[in-house]
């Protein structure tokens, strides 16, 4: 397998406040990678420096064996990435179905049939589509912030806490989408996600970044298994009562 | 009928507030920022024209002539976003304020030192032409002011309306970041919408040029018509036409039925009234933030 | 004395270059530098060379009382040329007065800059009422002319120009009709003709900017009120003449003012070098009334400073500027200050458009 | 780099952290205080100025800067204020008395004018307020026994307990008049900005939503910070006034309004320093280019007398300002601090700017 | 009494009716949540509470007060406290500064003593700052107190907008989706600030939240909306095992 992304000892700053320490990750072709990290780890900061909407201080990015580093964001898109960004960033005054048709502003041809795929996973959008982004629920925002970057029909897609906000209901189907797309249309996914039951059921591939740093990689299967995760991605409880005593076990790795 | 003579005089002169005015609104439009230079490029557009079409400098044919300066005028557009502009990207709002307000002071120079500061009148072929309509007097320069004004709004409108690039446009206004993320070129699209300005202003350069004679200051009608915009609601094309004939229009009358002082004030009456009564405008797009 | 050393005297001034006035300041000043550039190239003045510092204050109140701060202050110029603006003057005096710096020819409309009267306040050409009250009464008294109104611009250009119309009109036996007021960015005039046409006049007398002085004569010739138009010397440009020909207006329009137009007399020799040489160094299409005023302020200050002798102080140099007396050949006109007459130029010329050009009718002493 | 130990809530609740700053503010105002011994005419001239420009700075910063309000009208208030105390110093009023009523009167104008005006935001208030210019300006014309209409008059020299405060017959008075009264309006206004009404004042400017659910009238926030902004702007026009002895309608021009927004914006939206940053250039900056100006023609020879260069290059300075730090000196001052305390350890890209991206701010 | 009371609420936008006849009822001290799918109405229930909507019809009673036509800023200093979905904070001031903006219900001086810096002030300021302390404590914010909100990760301004709630000292607090973007240690951390708050700070609590987790551990009554109307409402597992619910909100959980 080809990698898509290939990311080397990159270092991204806000200011003077350095959030990515020297992260080094890759993301195979047709796989879904899954990074998870605590608050503020800088998960969102990595997907941004990614697509090319912050600029890292060193390092390379590589997708499809092109460093991208420096490039401006609509360039990287271009070539065939699509990014899903956290907290929605729908265009509030464009209406449901200009949201989705910008999604699909680099990509020639007939669009009809992919807005239709997309009303179909999100008949709610449909129903509203003449209607303002702006007034949509959250959740609804972020079905649309989804189906737009379906829209792209891109080689690799960053989904920044795809689940944020949708209800149980739909985030079992959002990740059903995302397993149905990498599978049947070998779209790569690297996908940041607070769910991590979820997250480690659906991906291949799994990188733990805390701190601006990764201190752990596996696969799925084998990061389910470890015992820092079960413990704090997991939620696993220790056999307490229900607002007894609360102590926290030291992570391992710091 | 005097009041008809005096509405059709208003209607032409607020057509140029309003063309003016439609420069500020395209680049609200695709940018959110306000460019106070609006009224320096007017004027630097009326005297590239001049420069295009007058005897003693290009003395070319006068259509030809002004369509040059307006592709020149589109490059000075163009490279004022992308060498000044873009250099403040994603910099609050206000930044551009102060941007283009000292952007102002070096038009105003640029052009007195190239044309000097003595008046000077551009060559029309309009100029001191009157259709009668029973009794109704219209200036040709009128006239064309109006159907140009009529024509420009129109496709300006079309263009945002119905282009993928107008809602390219739109969309990096409301949300750069998630523009960029769909692959719209950003920078790419402000430049561009700064050179359509830029272009839109010397057509309302032209036009101005054709009723009197122009010097470095008349971009003070920049004010005007960003009143205007601002009546129609700031990012309406319509409302910013709307906008600066209903100034245009209330300057004659008032200075016609009303006395001195307060015929002078009326535009700025006017304006507080509609903004009092909507203070975001006729038109404009804004909505309470939903939480 | 301040400013003066064996080599230099060192000249003032406040102006606005990058104003609304940035029309009459900067052809002002780049006449009297071409002016004294050309005095210096001659060895000066009893060997000392001008410097002219020129300090922009873009109309603004305050940065013209820093500038004046700087030049009183700092530089301790020996005089003030050309302070353009009226309350820019005003707001000097007071930094003047201690030191009795002589204010010479102020670019400005109002007698205010003479008053109260001081030994070093000084005033080039007769003031724009005086001006448009002859005028008024020439028109009344030999063109028959019967009732006058006023567009102008409430400035104190403009209430010059109102007092001067209406002694005028009464002067005369002549009647004013109405006045209307306007602002510096009006371009619409036909609501004002509106009611001047009502009011019956016969003779609009305008102060108002150039462009918008071409504009109301362009849109009264248009709706058809017929009226004829006294102009300020403020008005009297060669672009008004040209500008209303191109419009279609070839005549109605009178001008009054301290000097001759320029374009007729390009014939003569000295004018016709100076014309060549201003446009020539400027880029200019032709020396409007700015230049003409900075060159004939700068001229009446070299002779001053000649007459004033090698020995220079203030009170030297007032004493001969109080005697001074020439034919100022470029604008056509006397001039002759007194120690009782702080006013330069006294005559004034009655002109007239026709097609394109401005033609002397009259003038008056 | 400074490590202070906070020993109680009082250490953030005082204008200064500990007495070192404290020490550092009183230095400055007593080196203030003394500079007439030391600096001639020109100097105290220009310095005077430059205070009254950071007190109206300081009005404008309140409305722009602290609720995010705009305003292309404050030469209004400049006006108002100018107009009442030289009016009542005309018919006998004592500078004490008159002054105060002067900012009292632009203060109450303000908040009058702000109940209909709040209601606006953005470009549409920046437009408002230029009405609102226009129609002050037009009322002087007319109020001509009050205001010398187009004539203009003389504002009356200041004599306090026969004390002359004269601007010209007794300059460094005057100056110390200045000095004290910016310096309790910026006591008074810093005060304001670390109490409760200055924190409303902030929540109306970031989020309107969150103000309103943390029980905030935003009406009655904007139309006080409009008032106080107002009030100061009048005070810094009385002063003016008296500054430049002489004035009609026609000082108070809507470049004046521009300026002021030039000094908050470029000194530093958000920040009172701002304002003095802001003024510093704005007085200061043209005069340093004709001086520079004067210098290269006399020691180079180098002819730039070339009418309006001066502020062709006063604009391309501001666009370099711009352009290096769009939030402003006060901004880049407190990274160059930051820096030299930090000094070895500090590295040079520190400050570099990440990308940023604007949002749409229709939606208040 | 019931602590609030909702009667037939319903509020319509054009041809959305996005609440339309909800009546509820939560007694003081009560943690009562409300669950339903996306765009079903939930953030608006609050938003009608909290006066920024103005309903179709219906009323709200809070306290034994008709809150129904007070404006919004009147909310507040009845006792009433928010959060909000998309977070709202004051993104240029630090976290101190935002959690004591929460205290302005609680002030007592005017702008004339603000300024003027009375004695009255210093009390008042050191009173407010105490209490933020508190919150500070109970939050465990004490890292990012001076730091600016426009720098801090998404789950620390989740927690920030809940401390400035609590600072304003309510009666009752409105969560809405407190825990979304939390990671799991995180929202169990939100689900022993909801029982403490309700425990040792006799706040009631009401919570829109989707993590079904937190709200069965927290919530003594769960109310189902779909679509603008109540589906359900009972007990935590009583709501759950509902068909209703389940088909329109819950799915089935496929992991562990
Ligand atoms: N605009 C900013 N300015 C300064 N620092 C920032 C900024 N944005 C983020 N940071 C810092 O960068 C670090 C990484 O933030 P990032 O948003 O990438 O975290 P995250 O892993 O996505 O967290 P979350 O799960 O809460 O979304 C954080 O510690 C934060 O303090
Ligand atoms: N101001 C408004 N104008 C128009 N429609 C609105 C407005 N506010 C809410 N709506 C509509 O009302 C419905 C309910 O929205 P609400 O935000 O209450 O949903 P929600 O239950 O909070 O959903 P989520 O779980 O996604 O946050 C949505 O369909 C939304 O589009
Ligand atoms: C014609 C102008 C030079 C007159 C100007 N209004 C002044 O105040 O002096
Ligand atoms: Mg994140
Ligand atoms: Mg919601």
């Amino acid at each position: 397998m080809t990698k898509v992304l290939d990311i080397r000892n990159v270092e991204t700053f806000y200011g003077a406040i350095m959030a990515l320490r020297g992260v080094s990750l890759e993301v195979k072709e047709g796989e879904i990678v899954t990074i998870l990290g605590a608050n503020g780890a800088g998960k969102t900061t990595l997907m941004k420096t990614i697509s090319g909407l912050m600029d890292p201080e060193k390092g390379t990015v590589e997708f499809n064996g092109e460093n991208i580093v420096g490039k401006q964001p609509d360039h990287i898109v271009r070539k065939g990435l699509a990014h899903v960004p956290e907290g929605r960033e729908v265009f509030p005054y464009l209406t449901i179905e200009e949201n989705l048709k910008m999604g699909a502003y680099c990509r020639g041809g007939d669009i009809r049939d992919d807005i239709a795929l997309v009303y179909e996973y999100f008949p709610i959008l449909k129903e509203r589509r003449n209607q303002s982004a702006g007034f949509l629920s959250g959740g609804q925002q972020q079905m649309l912030a989804i189906g737009r970057g379906l829209m792209a029909k891109p080689k690799l897609m960053l989904l920044d806490e795809p689940s944020l906000g949708l209800s149980p209901l739909l985030t079992q189907e959002i990740f059903a989408i995302i397993k149905r797309l990498n599978a049947e249309q070998k779209v790569t996914m690297l996908l940041v996600e607070q769910n991590a039951n979820v997250a480690l059921h659906t991906a291949h591939q799994g990188y733990v970044l805390e701190m601006g740093r990764i201190v752990m990689a596996g696969s799925c299967e084998e990061l389910r298994k470890s015992d820092d995760i079960q413990e704090f991605y997991l939620g696993r409880q220790e056999e307490t009562q229900r607002g007894q005593k609360r102590w926290k076990r030291r992570k391992t790795w710091r | 009928m005097e009041l008809i003579q005096l509405i059709i005089g208003g209607i032409a002169t607020g057509c140029i507030y309003g063309l003016v005015a439609l420069g500020f609104v395209l680049i609200y439009k695709a940018t959110e920022g306000v460019n106070f230079a609006q009224g320096d490029m007017m004027m630097l557009g009326a005297f590239v024209a001049l420069g295009m079409v007058n005897s003693e400098f290009g003395a070319l044919p006068f259509i030809p002539g002004v369509i040059l300066a307006a592709i020149i005028m589109g490059g000075v557009g163009y490279g004022v976003d992308r060498f000044v502009v873009r250099q403040i990207f994603g910099q609050p709002h206000f930044a551009l304020v102060i941007l283009t307000i000292a952007m102002g002071f070096v038009f105003r120079f640029a052009a007195g030192a190239i044309w000097g500061f003595t008046p000077l009148v551009l060559e029309t072929p309009f100029a001191g032409n009157t259709l009668n309509i029973g009794g109704i007097i219209i200036g040709y320069e009128d006239l064309t002011t109006i159907i140009v004004t009529a024509l420009l709004t129109l496709s300006l409108w079309a263009f945002f309306q119905f282009t993928k690039l107008g809602l390219a446009a739109q969309a990096s206004s409301q949300n750069q970041m998630a523009a960029y993320i769909v692959g719209v070129p950003v920078h790419r699209v402000n430049s561009m919408i700064w050179a359509l300005s830029g272009a839109v202003s010397t057509i309302a350069g032209v036009l101005y040029a054709s009723k009197g004679a122009i010097d470095p200051n008349i971009g003070l009608l920049g004010m005007k018509a960003f009143a205007a915009a601002v009546i129609g609601g700031f990012g309406s094309l319509p409302g910013a036409l709307l906008g600066g004939i209903l100034i245009g229009v209330v300057e004659p009358i008032a200075a016609r039925y009303l006395p001195g002082g307060i015929s002078q004030m009326s535009p700025y009456i006017i304006m507080l009234a509609v903004l009092v009564t909507r203070p975001n405008g006729l038109f404009a797009q804004i909505y309470a933030k939903k939480v | 004395e301040d400013g003066v050393t064996d080599t230099e005297v060192k000249i003032g001034a406040v102006h606005d270059l990058s104003g609304i006035f940035a029309p009459f300041s900067v052809p002002a000043v780049k006449a009297a530098q071409l002016y004294f550039d050309e005095v210096n190239a001659k060895g000066g003045v009893h060997g000392r060379k001008i410097t002219y510092i020129v300090e922009d204050h873009g109309y603004q109140v305050p940065k013209a009382v820093q500038a004046g701060n700087k030049l009183i202050n700092r530089d301790n110029v020996f005089a003030m040329l050309l302070n353009l603006g009226t309350p820019m003057n005003i707001a000097l005096f007071k930094m003047m007065e201690p030191k009795g710096i002589p204010n010479v020819a102020p670019l400005t409309s109002a007698r205010q800059v003479l008053e109260p009267p001081a030994p070093w306040k000084f005033m080039t050409g007769s003031s724009y009422y005086d001006g448009v009250k002859l005028a008024s009464e020439y028109l009344a008294k030999e063109q028959g002319k019967k009732t006058f109104c006023l567009m102008y611009l409430p400035t104190d250009f403009g209430k010059e120009i109102e007092m001067g119309v209406k002694d005028g009109a009464a002067a005369a036996g002549a009647a004013f009709g109405i006045e209307t007021q306007h602002k510096p960015d009006e371009t619409d005039f036909s609501g004002a003709l509106g009611k001047i046409k009502e009011a019956g006049c016969d003779t609009v007398a305008t102060a108002l900017g150039i462009s918008q002085t071409i504009n109301v004569i362009a849109t009264a010739n248009k709706l058809g009120v017929d009226v004829d138009f006294l102009l300020s010397s403020a008005g009297f440009h060669t672009v008004v003449a040209k500008g209303l020909a191109a419009q279609g207006v070839m005549d109605g329009v009178w001008a009054a003012a301290g000097w001759l137009d320029l374009e007729a007399r390009v014939s003569n020799p000295e004018v016709g070098a100076w014309v060549k040489s201003y446009t020539e160094a400027t880029g200019e299409k032709f020396p409007g009334t700015g230049s003409l005023l900075g060159r004939s302020a700068a001229e009446t200050m070299v002779r001053a400073l000649e007459a004033a002798g090698p020995d220079l102080t203030r009170a030297s140099f007032i004493a001969a500027l109080e005697n001074l007396s020439f034919d100022d050949v470029i604008m056509g006109a006397k001039v002759a200050y007194s120690p009782d007459s702080h006013v330069g130029a006294k005559e004034i010329f009655i002109s007239k458009v026709e097609n394109g050009s401005w033609v002397l009718v009259h003038t008056v002493q | 780099m400074k490590v202070i130990f906070k020993t109680s809530y009082d250490n953030d609740i005082d204008l200064h952290e500990d007495w070192w700053d404290r020490g550092k503010m009183i230095a400055l105002v007593a080196v203030m205080a003394v500079l007439p011994f030391f600096l001639g005419e020109y100097y105290m001239a220009e310095i005077t100025n430059t205070l009254i420009w950071s007190l109206a700075g300081m009005g404008l910063m309140l409305l722009v800067g602290h609720t995010g309000q705009a305003s292309l009208g404050h030469a209004a208030f400049l006006a108002i204020g100018a107009y009442t105390d030289a009016a009542l110093m005309n018919v006998g009023v004592p500078w004490l008395v008159a002054f105060p009523l002067a900012g009292i009167a632009a203060g109450v104008f303000g908040a009058i004018v702000a109940i209909p005006a709040v209601r606006m935001s953005g470009i549409y208030l920046a437009i408002a307020t230029l009405a609102l210019f226009v129609i002050v300006e037009e009322a002087i014309i007319i109020a001509e026994p009050i205001t010398g209409g187009v004539g203009g008059l003389f504002a009356p020299s200041i004599t306090i307990a026969g004390i002359d405060f004269d601007r010209y017959a007794s300059l460094n008075n005057f100056y110390w008049l200045c000095l004290a009264v910016v310096v309790l309006v910026t006591w008074l206004y810093a005060n304001l900005m670390r109490s409760p009404t200055g924190r409303s004042f902030l929540a109306v400017r970031d989020s309107e939503v969150s103000a309103r659910a943390l029980g905030i009238n935003i009406t009655r926030t904007r139309s006080l910070a409009f008032g106080l902004s107002c009030a100061m702007t009048g005070l810094a026009g009385a002063l003016m006034g008296h500054f430049i002895t002489f004035f009609n309608y026609e000082l108070f021009s809507v470049f004046i309004s521009i300026n002021l927004l030039l000094v908050v914006t470029i000194g530093g939206l958000g920040f009172i320093q701002g304002a003095f940053f802001g003024a510093i250039l704005i007085t200061a900056v043209p005069q340093l280019i004709a001086i520079l100006r004067d210098g290269a023609m006399s020691t180079l020879g180098l002819d730039l007398s070339m009418p309006g260069l001066d502020t062709l290059v006063f604009s391309v300075i501001l666009i370099g300002f711009i352009i290096y730090e769009p939030t402003g000196l006060y901004g880049r001052w407190l990274k160059i601090r930051f820096w030299l305390e930090l000094f070895p350890l500090a590295r040079r890209d520190m400050f570099r700017r990440q990308k940023t991206y604007l949002k749409t701010e229709r939606m208040k | 009494m019931s602590l609030l009371e909702v009667k037939d609420l319903a509020v319509h936008f054009g041809g959305v009716k996005a609440v339309d006849g909800v009546s509820f009822s939560v007694e003081e001290g009560e943690v009562f949540s409300i669950i339903g799918p996306n765009g079903a109405g939930k953030s608006t229930i609050f938003n009608l509470i909290s006066r920024f909507y103005k309903p179709t019809r219906g009323t709200i009673k809070f306290d034994g007060r008709d809150i129904t036509h007070m404006s919004a800023h009147e909310i507040a200093p009845i006792g009433i406290a928010r959060t909000f979905q998309n977070i709202e904070l004051f993104d240029h001031s630090t976290v101190l500064d935002n959690l004591l903006m929460g205290r302005h219900t609680h002030r007592n001086t005017n702008w004339l003593q603000d300024m003027w810096f009375l004695p009255k002030v210093r009390r008042e300021e050191r009173e407010h700052r105490r209490v933020v302390e508190e919150v500070i404590e109970f939050l465990e914010l004490e890292a990012y107190r001076e730091k600016l909100i426009a720098g801090l990760p998404y789950g620390v301004r989740k927690v920030v907008e809940i401390g400035r709630a609590l600072a304003m000292g309510p009666k009752m607090i409105l969560l809405d989706e407190p825990a979304s973007g939390l990671s799991v240690e995180e929202s169990q951390e939100v689900a022993y600030w909801v029982e403490d708050m309700r425990r040792d700070m006799g706040l009631t609590v009401l919570m829109v939240e989707h993590d079904m987790s937190l709200v069965n551990q927290v919530s003594d009554r769960v109310l189902a909306v779909a679509q603008g109307q109540p589906l359900a409402m009972g007990t935590p597992a009583e709501v759950q095992s509902d068909p209703q619910v389940k088909a329109a909100y819950l799915g089935t959980e496929v992991y562990e």
